[in-house]
């Protein structure tokens, strides 16, 4: 065997097939930059559509990655359900398993083969809160899209936000799909807040809220925007276009990070995606994941074993293109700095600026 | 006196227009009763107020001493009424002797049945074909309905009404594109059934009406003009004058 | 409160007007030419990108793409009728539906390949963003647009299809190509320009719903429920239905969503399934 | 007067070509026993495409919700399992029940109506189920998906392993029992009488039929068994998500029995696989563009494949055969 | 008088099946035929044969010299066949009088004159196809074609469940459309003897042949033949 195999499961096509081309393009930005070599083997890996939120799917495929295809780790991983769905595999057959994108608390817990590289809603969500309350905004009112991570990103905003004695004045849910916002904007101007707290997927749904208010007149009414760095995701951030100048958002990584491991990425991603447009940060959380599986083959020289590399990973600290981070050897979740940006125009281009932070903050759902 | 079919205030009206007014007829066990008019008289929509396939404006319908106004279409052919369309009304896609089997099995009350295939229903096909030869139809028992020439899925059309074993048999011009003589031969298999089926047919094939009827009601504009036997209709002026005409076939 | 009430009708009715003009080229092809037409959205898609490439590379203004829009999706249509749709009229409303639906990965496969998978900038002028006030209301200036775009597309349509012999002899090839042959109408032309004016009008309403719905290749499934809620609530073979069937699903999910924001998700599907059950053949039905 | 007629009526005499066709998944179980996790799932889809075809392809139902009764099946099976009734056979039975009641008490409102009405009623109903189960998050798990899902041994002896063999036999005795019933009822009477619906609704109350009683008594069936096949997803893959209530399985389902061809089973069954098979293999060529590959497909079924892939063997056999034999085939099994 | 139409050859169907065989006859500008048989014999083939929705295998149909057979459905329609289906084939979406501007094409025919014979459908103009009894179904489909203003005029069955009145209303504006208007007629009758008393000759199918050609009289008075023939009593 001079082959180190990685199976990458992810959603390629469907609803979510950004998520797996944003990975694969992380991937291939940190095999562009080290090579397809470690510790003299070659890296290889093996790509699966997961065709969306389809978790039999995802566990099916990670079942014959395992068994058929002997991969050394399992990857990628953009939604809860899949990740959710696997953990058993992982678990049974003692293959770590590297979650690049899913976000829900939970799911480090479901085994102890689980890292995780990118980031839980929790982990971003409080700290907005807290930057919120110690800059004067005392009333705000809470929009999400109802499914279960804005409900997540609504109870940690409020536990923090109220902690720190602020007032929600209400709490909106809006249906996943739903093409309209207005009257929801409407009851946001009517309730007369200092700011609004929104979770709703990247996307339309985060375009056409910021557009309602601004034609609704909402900044003129003196209601700030702030958010997860979700609703200004790199990756769609220019298609927003000018209404959402001025949003503030908490995140743990922005393409506009001023840090020199951040420009040796951009440039990466750049050469290995010639059309990929602007990374985001799955891209990152998949750059690190497999920063992380390039050191385990190193340390391990080569030869995978789930838990020795498990152990490797335990720990392990990188200099990431979002700032340091590290994986928390008790919970195997990441630790990180969250920023507060705010969007802005450089250059003539969108980007989150960041001007505040949180360090090391850890998962607060554990 | 005993009746087993008749209508009190019989009306349908469709926006201002009344297709259907005020209609009472009583029809006794065994008759062979013709309803004969123009176009238009209202003679195939009186037809669908008494099997259901229309709601009435006004009127009722009674099937012996129940009142059946209310009952959806299905119920009152379990209750022994059937009728055949003006317009074919068949199951295209399956076989002739198919579509026979499946009236009879809605008949039987073998229609719920799914433990056991339609091949294994050996009674019911052996009625089946032998009211295909009846009918003429026999050789075209594993044929598709809509495969058949037009004049032979008239006959289909009949086929699965005389399936139901009807007490009383409403039939909207049955012999309509069926050449003369066939036309004939088809109502004596009609007369043929038993004595106490009652028989209300709508037709303006005069020869065959003066020929089976032995009584005939006139329907215009939607209100009955007059009931009588067949001389007496033949006789009446009025009659003559909206619907007969020179009357060449009579 | 009253205030509330009007903006919120206002709201509703501008809604309304949105889910018209998405669905209007499908009231055409699947309402009147009775053909289940699920790409209805891949053409509305087109419609879409055309606008945004027009503005974005070439710099023509909105109103300017919006005809250019409405010609690429016609265009695209006829060829497209020509060449497959024809075929499938007289195909059961299973087979359409599945050829449809076929069509439409196709076009979301295209699009992703040819646009990429990301959501499309669009820049209104600024006459149309903001709002203005009337009568002492706020009221949305695209809001406002799309009404009266509504209005004048509903009067021509209307007129077109209810009153011009070509109107009858789309109704009549449609019930019955052979008998419409026989008697001397040209079913495969008027056919063929029935549903380039459907296209057509899809690609038109792809064009004015970007700015609210976004656009992206995925677009075509995204709202694939709403297109069909409204022809079907409307009912086949008019234009006024699934007008009537767009204002009020509109006016209803908005009010829901204000009101009642918990429930907001269910408003609009249990007021289909209800209308539906009241209406079988929709709220002004010809055909059943 | 010409020979006598033989009445040709439905029956269900076994084929040989049928037996070859059961014999299959234990070939396989030898041939490729790295695929037997696949081999479950697809069986699973089989058996879901099966509920559908009695309703669309005998009923003459389109139903683009259809993955409401199999989500209702999985999660009763789930949270059976996961609040500690582990037993798989009687989940199963408790799961189909569930999933039956909710199509019998739907079915009142989707026999009303004509087909794009229905069409959308099923839609509808399917939305707002989907909706109801992401509201009721504390119970079904939302979006995250139901985990936590144990099951007991089969029959307390077999237990469901990482290679999936206990999966697959499982799998492949319900779709089995479960067929060959339905096999026996589609020739039956009853299924006659649906197809009768199919060809002359306006006919069948004229000839004493109920014809929604009917529907019903098929839609609650066809739930119920997309119930099963639920359950059996659940139980199997020890998983629920949200998913499986997804207009997206309605959809691919449709196609998936077009493919195979309506009316004739073993469409529902051949459709399942070939679109499974073509699903890996095709998403494993480029995985972003695999949707394409499969509109294509659909495209040319209905151009140029009539009757979906069996239609056209069927077709190209009856060519073979002569002319004859095509009369004697129609709409009958392989 | 010139020729209008000459069918030579005909062999026709459905799909694969051949319902018409060799079929051979021709037709004057003005004339008029009886087209007679039993049921399924392939009368109504033959009549949509002309109007170019069968298969055909062989043969030739010529149209005043020309040839018929490039010609589309419509484009006849156009050159003046006027077709009456047997199924009558109404349009459900749209009004009586919508069914009859639709097809209009310029002629003696127009709306106020078919009203005329028909009264009833004035009455009813506004009802939807599908809203008609079954003999004003027929009447449409009658004032339908003439309004097309034909030259040729096929008629399927056209008196079927029209009431005795209006079958010789009918039977007198067809007598006088042969004998004063120059249009031709082909009429499918099931009432043999009301077919030849109008038309000048017939023709009997049999199983999809020609088994009898003749001039209408004599075929009328030799009531054996006639029997034989078309079974009539
Ligand atoms: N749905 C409807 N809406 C309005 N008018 C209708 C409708 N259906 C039928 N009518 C009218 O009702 C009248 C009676 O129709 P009906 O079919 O009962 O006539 P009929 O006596 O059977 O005539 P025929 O001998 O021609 O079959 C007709 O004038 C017809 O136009
Ligand atoms: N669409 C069709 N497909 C296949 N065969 C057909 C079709 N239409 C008619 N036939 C067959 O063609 C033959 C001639 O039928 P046709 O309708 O021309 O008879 P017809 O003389 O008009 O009879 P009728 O007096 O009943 O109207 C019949 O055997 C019939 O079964
Ligand atoms: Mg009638
Ligand atoms: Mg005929």
């Amino acid at each position: 065997e001079d082959t180190i195999k990685v199976g990458l499961v992810a959603p390629f096509s469907g609803p979510f097939a950004d998520y797996g081309r944003q990975m694969e393009g992380g991937i291939k930005a940190y095999m562009k930059e080290h090579g397809d070599k470690v510790a003299g083997k070659k890296i290889e890996i093996i790509t699966k559509d997961t065709t969306g939120p389809v978790p039999e799917v995802a566990k099916r495929l990670a079942q014959e990655l395992v068994v058929r295809d002997k991969v050394d780790f399992l990857a990628g991983f953009g939604l809860t359900p899949e990740a959710l769905a696997v953990a058993p595999i992982a678990e049974q057959a003692k293959k770590p398993m590297i979650i690049m994108n899913a976000a829900t608390s939970v799911i480090t817990t479901k085994s102890n083969y689980i890292a995780r590289f990118s980031m839980t809603l929790p982990q971003i969500s409080g700290p907005m809160a807290t930057w919120a309350v110690k800059n004067g905004i005392k009333r705000v009112v809470t929009l999400v899209a109802d499914y279960g991570p804005g409900i997540d990103a609504e109870t940690t905003f409020k536990t923090h936000f109220i902690g720190g004695g602020g007032q929600v004045l209400e709490s909106i849910r809006v249906p996943l799909r739903n093409p309209e916002f207005a009257p929801f904007i409407q009851r946001i101007k009517d309730a007369k807040p200092e700011a609004v707290f929104i979770f709703v997927p990247a996307g339309e749904q985060g375009i056409a809220f910021m557009k309602g208010y601004r034609e609704r007149g909402l900044a003129e009414a003196g209601i700030k925007v702030i958010a997860t760095g979700d609703l200004t995701d790199d990756h769609v951030l220019q298609a927003m276009g000018d209404p959402v100048l001025g949003v503030i958002t908490s995140f743990h990584y922005s393409a506009a990070h001023n840090s020199p491991e951040n420009k040796t990425f951009l440039k990466s991603y750049a050469d290995a995606n010639p059309n990929g447009g602007r990374p985001n940060f799955m891209s990152v959380a998949a750059y690190d994941g497999m920063h992380a599986i390039y050191e385990v083959a190193k340390k391990l020289n080569g030869k995978i074993e789930g838990d020795k590399a498990m152990a490797v990973i335990k720990g392990m600290k990188i200099n990431s293109p979002r700032g340091p981070v590290m994986i928390d050897p008790a919970t195997r979740d990441i630790v990180q700095t969250v920023y507060i940006r705010k969007v802005e125009k450089v250059n003539g281009e969108l980007f989150n600026v960041e001007f505040d932070k949180f360090a090391d903050v850890k998962d607060p759902g554990k | 006196m005993n009746t087993t079919l008749r209508t009190e205030g019989l009306s349908k009206q469709w926006g201002a227009f009344k297709a259907n007014s005020d209609i009472t007829l009583r029809f006794q066990p065994g008759a062979r009763h013709a309803l004969i008019g123009p176009n238009g008289a209202g003679k195939t929509t009186f037809i669908n107020l008494l099997t259901g396939a229309l709601p009435p404006t006004s009127g009722k319908v009674y099937f012996g001493d129940d009142d059946i106004t209310a009952l959806p279409q299905h119920k009152r052919v379990k209750r022994g009424m059937t009728r055949t369309f003006q317009i074919n009304t068949l199951f295209g896609g399956l076989t002739v002797l198919e579509s026979v089997m499946l009236s009879i099995s809605e008949r039987e009350g073998t229609h719920f049945t799914w433990t056991r295939t339609v091949a294994q229903q050996t009674a019911a096909i052996e009625e089946a074909m032998h009211l295909l030869h009846l009918l003429k139809l026999a050789q075209d028992a594993n044929t598709r309905t809509s495969n058949l020439p037009y004049g032979k899925q008239r006959l289909v059309e009949i086929a699965l009404a005389l399936a139901t074993k009807p007490k009383v048999l409403l039939l909207d011009e049955p012999a309509a594109g069926i050449p003369s003589a066939e036309s004939r031969e088809l109502f004596d298999v009609i007369s043929q059934l038993p004595r106490d089926v009652t028989i209300l047919f709508i037709e303006h094939d005069m020869g065959l009406v003066f020929r089976f009827a032995e009584r005939i009601t006139v329907l215009v504009g939607g209100k009955v003009l007059t009931e009588g036997t067949p001389a007496e209709i033949a006789a009446d002026p009025r009659v003559k004058e909206v619907y007969l005409g020179e009357a060449e076939h009579v | 409160m009253i205030g509330n009430l009007i903006g919120v009708l206002f709201d509703g009715l501008a809604y309304g007007s949105l889910l018209f003009l998405i669905s209007v080229g499908l009231s055409v092809t699947m309402g009147l030419m009775n053909f289940v037409n699920l790409a209805h959205g891949a053409f509305a898609m087109v419609g879409g990108y055309a606008c945004v490439t027009l503005m974005t590379r070439m710099g023509l203004p909105f109103l300017l793409t919006l005809p250019l829009a409405f010609v690429a999706s016609a265009v695209l249509g006829l060829v497209l009728e020509r060449t497959l749709y024809r075929r499938l009229y007289k195909a059961s409303h299973l087979d359409q539906v599945l050829f449809s639906i076929g069509l439409t990965f196709m076009a979301v496969a295209a699009a992703t390949y040819v646009f990429g998978p990301q959501q499309q900038p669009v820049q209104l002028p600024d006459w149309l963003r903001g709002q203005v006030s009337l009568l002492g209301l706020d009221l949305g200036s695209y809001r406002l647009f799309m009404i009266a775009v509504v209005v004048i597309i509903t009067g021509a349509l209307g007129y077109l299809l209810e009153r011009t012999r070509f109107g009858a002899q789309i109704r009549a090839s449609v019930d019955n190509q052979v008998a419409s042959a026989g008697l001397g109408i040209n079913v495969n032309r008027v056919f063929s320009l029935t549903f380039a004016l459907g296209s057509g009008l899809a690609g038109l309403g792809g064009g004015l719903g970007i700015d609210v719905l976004g656009l992206d290749p995925t677009f075509p499934i995204k709202y694939m429920v709403y297109f069909l809620l409204v022809v079907a609530v409307g009912g086949a073979g008019t234009i006024r239905g699934p007008l009537f069937a767009a204002l009020i699903l509109g006016i209803f999910d908005v009010a829901g969503k204000y009101y009642v924001p918990d429930v907001g998700a269910f408003v609009i599907y249990v007021l289909m399934v209800v209308l539906l059950l009241l209406f079988p053949a929709g709220l002004l039905g010809r055909r059943t | 007067m010409p020979a006598r007629i033989v009445p040709r009526l439905p029956n269900d005499r076994w084929r040989p070509a049928e037996i070859v066709f059961w014999l299959a998944p234990l070939a396989i179980y030898f041939l490729f026993p790295g695929y037997l996790v696949l081999g479950s799932q697809v069986m699973i889809v089989g058996l879901f495409a099966l509920s559908l075809d009695l309703i669309l392809g005998y009923a003459g139902i389109v139903s683009l919700g259809h993955a409401a009764y199999f989500g209702v099946g999985a999660y009763a099976a789930g949270l059976l399992a996961a609040h500690g009734w582990g037993e798989p056979v009687s989940g199963l039975l408790l799961a189909t029940a569930a999933a039956g009641l909710f199509g019998f008490v739907a079915s009142f409102l989707v026999v009303r109506g004509h087909d794009l009405t229905r069409l959308m009623v099923t839609l509808g109903i399917g939305l707002m189920t989907y909706e109801a189960a992401n509201k009721a998050a504390f119970i079904t798990g939302g979006v995250d998906g139901l985990s936590g899902v144990t099951m007991d041994k089969l029959l307390g002896v077999f237990e469901f392993d990482l290679a999936g063999q206990t999966a697959y036999f499982y799998s492949l005795a319900v779709l089995f029992v479960i067929f060959v019933a339905m096999r026996r009822l589609v020739k039956s009477p009853f299924g006659m009488s649906l197809t009768g619906i199919r060809e002359g609704a306006k006919r069948m109350p004229a000839i004493g039929a109920d014809v929604n009683a009917r529907l019903v008594a098929a839609f609650t069936a066809g739930a119920a068994i997309a119930g099963a096949a639920g359950a059996l997803l659940a139980q199997t893959t020890q998983f629920v998500g949200l998913d499986s209530l997804g207009f997206s399985r309605s959809a691919e389902l449709i196609i998936m029995l077009v493919l195979g061809g309506t009316g004739r089973l073993y469409g529902a069954l051949v459709g399942a696989l070939v679109f499974m098979l073509a699903q890996d293999y095709l998403s494993g060529l480029n995985p972003a563009y695999w949707q394409f590959w499969i509109g294509l497909f659909l495209v040319i079924v209905v151009m140029f494949g009539k009757g979906g892939i069996l239609g056209v063997a069927e077709k190209v056999a009856d060519r073979l055969k002569g002319r004859k034999a095509s009369q004697e085939s129609r709409g009958e099994q392989p | 008088m010139s020729e209008l139409l000459r069918v030579e050859h005909v062999t026709a169907g459905y799909g694969d099946s051949v319902v018409l065989e060799d079929i051979s006859f021709s037709l004057q500008e003005g004339g008029s035929l009886a087209l007679l048989g039993r049921n399924g014999v392939g009368k109504t083939s033959l009549i949509v044969s002309l109007m170019g929705l069968t298969r055909l295998h062989r043969g030739s149909i010529h149209w005043r010299g020309k040839d018929l057979l490039r010609l589309d459905t419509h484009e006849r329609a156009h050159a003046g066949l006027g077709w009456v289906p047997q199924e009558r084939y109404m349009f459900p979406s749209l009004t009586v009088e919508e069914h009859l501007t639709v097809v209009a094409r310029p002629g003696e025919w127009t709306l106020k004159k078919v009203y005329e014979i028909f009264p009833r459908l004035e009455e009813r103009r506004s009802n939807m196809g599908n809203q008609l009894s079954g003999g004003e179904q027929q009447m449409l489909a009658i004032a339908r074609a003439l309004m097309v203003n034909p030259s040729l005029l096929l008629l399927d069955e056209p008196m079927e469940g029209l009431a005795p009145i209006i079958v010789q209303e009918l039977v007198r504006v067809i007598r006088k459309l042969i004998a004063t208007s120059g249009m031709a007629v082909i009429v499918v009758e099931q009432h043999a003897r009301l077919a030849l008393s109008m038309t000048e000759r017939a023709i009997v199918l049999d199983r999809g042949r020609i088994v009898h050609d003749s001039d209408s009289a004599s075929l009328m008075n030799d009531a054996e033949g006639l029997n034989r023939l078309v079974a009539v009593a």
